[in-house]
């Protein structure tokens, strides 16, 4: 059955590479997660076209999650989105911490979850208690 | 007043190589209230643009346009990629067709590309973004028709009266009071924009 | 002056590594940040020397703050505390979303915060909306 | 009962020889509610801890635990590295300065170790992890004192016991209801930890 893809953008390479690593070990089984970061010319900054790239690498018919770092990458997700217009409705952006996120998302996605279900899960990450009382 | 499709090129060109000129204060501003790199990304995205401007030949505006919002969009790394892009594809859009512009068509093109950085965006006037310099050159051409000059002097008054904002919108934001005293660079970049029509359209006329 | 110091644990050295790019970027003055990333043999995992290495590379007046993507890396991170008891009261863990903790602690250290401020900072991270309505 | 320095150091290098063996279900069970990653760590952990024990030699059970505590805090990479090492660094502490432990001793350095993996990992008994094997086993040693062999019985039993519990803490936590039908990774570590006592003690007797 086809889950749902997860796509890490990030202005740095290695931080969204490194995203990738670290959920990738969970191994969540059918659950494609593509990194997006940095610039075609290996800057720091976001490119649109590694992000239409990234998405169409691991597309499914459950769709597609992007998260992002800082504002001007929510920017460029967006001008993916417009630019991939036939993926409507399967693929929207997640208002979450990005390596929290990323990893709850990628777990949830592997149960199985919808699109809508595995953004809510990565949103609720902001609500996480990482150290407790 | 009319640009025509030569001057609408000689725009795009002279657009370059006022960021090349203006590089390093770009990126100081850049550097004062966000992360040093906006001289770069304009210098890179614009040189790309004008290379593409260079290479082809366009007898629609808007294609021409289009190529420059395309170049942008997949060369500039930063925020002002999206939206400078989008600025321009907006404009290519209204320009869609055209060898020439009146004050009118030209204007719809501003219009449509400050439309297109609001919506990017989502910043407001007065937020310390070039959006501060846009809408006022917007709303003058719509107000007055196309006076090119004065586009110009518009854009570096306020341009200049973003110095004393707290940014609300991008990176600079993030500094709150802190970004206050520095012109924001992105409103620079679009002051020299306006500078460069200028400078084509009396050009171009004489 | 003394700013507040930043460390960035994370079970990869990519990801870490990749914050602390994204960060310097903003060129803070005169703050340091410090990645602690992957296990010593380079593998996904923390480690508590490298944490204590990557504190002791930053140590300042004002303290030090550190950042923790998921679960044990808050176990590492709190035995180096345990095992720098000379930094009592100016070393600190914040419970925040990694890169946009970092991000803005760094902006709010490079403003000359206090250990504390900075650390606040860091966990209101979890209220950003990353994307407006 | 008594358990000698010998004794003590053929513990240590028993539960290696029990995590190498097991090396590949450990990660396995891992796998299913986690990140694969269990066995590696212990395999590598105790490794190093045996080496640092053969390469050593002690009187001083207290001396010999913290090194072993050392060895396992640096050199294991998961939440199992500090977990396991606090626990033989509080041990380690209970037992300073003793070359031979009785049942009273001994106890309270497992007692010492529970209250490590507590503080540590903030887990109670029931949130499917090594605790749930710890716990009995100590609530055990304390009421009637130590036998290794009963030990051994009820760490098996309490591994076997977390397969149908959902895990509230760790890795595997994130997974909510999925973490059900599947045995805790530490759980099993813990309960070879307690299988190579009951094995060293008999053959220590005998
Ligand atoms: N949301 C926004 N709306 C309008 N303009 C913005 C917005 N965010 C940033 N900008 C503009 O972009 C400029 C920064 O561009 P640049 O340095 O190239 O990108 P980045 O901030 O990603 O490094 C700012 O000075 C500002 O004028
Ligand atoms: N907070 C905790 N308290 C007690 N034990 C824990 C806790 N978190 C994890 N564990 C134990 O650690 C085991 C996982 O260890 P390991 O796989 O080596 O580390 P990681 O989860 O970092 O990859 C779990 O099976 C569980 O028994
Ligand atoms: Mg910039
Ligand atoms: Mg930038
Ligand atoms: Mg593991
Ligand atoms: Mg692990």
């Amino acid at each position: 059955m086809a889950k749902v893809s997860i796509i890490v953008i990030s202005h740095s390479k290695e931080l969204a590479d490194g995203i990738v690593d670290l959920v990738s070990q969970t191994k969540q089984e059918d659950v494609a997660i593509a990194a997006a970061g940095g610039t075609e010319e290996g800057e720091i900054g976001t490119s649109v076209d590694r992000i239409t790239g990234a998405v169409e690498s691991v597309t499914t018919e459950e769709g597609v999650l992007l998260l992002f770092d800082i504002g001007s990458a929510l920017m460029n997700a967006e001008m993916a989105l417009e630019m991939l217009p036939e993926l409507e409705g399967r693929i929207t952006i997640a208002d979450a911490p990005l390596v929290e996120g990323a990893y709850i998302a990628a777990v949830e996605a592997g149960m199985g979850k919808t699109l809508e279900e595995v953004k809510k899960a990565a949103e609720s990450a902001k609500e996480w208690k990482k150290i407790e009382d | 007043m009319e640009l025509s499709a030569a001057v609408m090129k000689q725009w795009a060109l002279r657009i370059n190589e006022k960021m090349q000129e203006h590089k390093d204060k770009l990126s100081e501003l850049d550097q004062a209230i966000g992360d040093g790199d906006h001289g770069h990304n304009m210098a890179r995205g614009f040189q790309e643009a004008a290379n593409k401007v260079n290479d082809s030949s366009y007898d629609d505006i808007g294609t021409m346009y289009k190529d420059i919002a395309s170049t942008l969009i997949s060369k500039v790394g930063g925020a002002s990629g999206p939206l400078y892009g989008t600025a321009f594809l907006k404009a290519a859009n209204a320009w869609k067709g055209r060898d020439v512009l009146d004050s009118e068509a030209f204007t719809e093109g501003i219009e449509a590309a400050v439309g297109g950085i609001e919506t990017r965006g989502k910043a407001s006037f007065g937020d310390k973004t070039m959006l501060d310099v846009w809408i006022p050159v917007r709303d003058e051409m719509k107000e007055r028709g196309v006076d090119t000059e004065q586009a110009n002097k518009t854009a570096a008054k306020e341009a200049e009266a973003t110095i004393d904002r707290v940014a609300k919108k991008g990176r600079a934001s993030y500094l709150g009071e802190r970004s206050k005293g520095h012109m924001d660079p992105g409103a620079f970049s679009s002051q020299l924009v306006f500078e460069a029509l200028a400078e084509v359209y009396k050009e171009g006329a004489s």
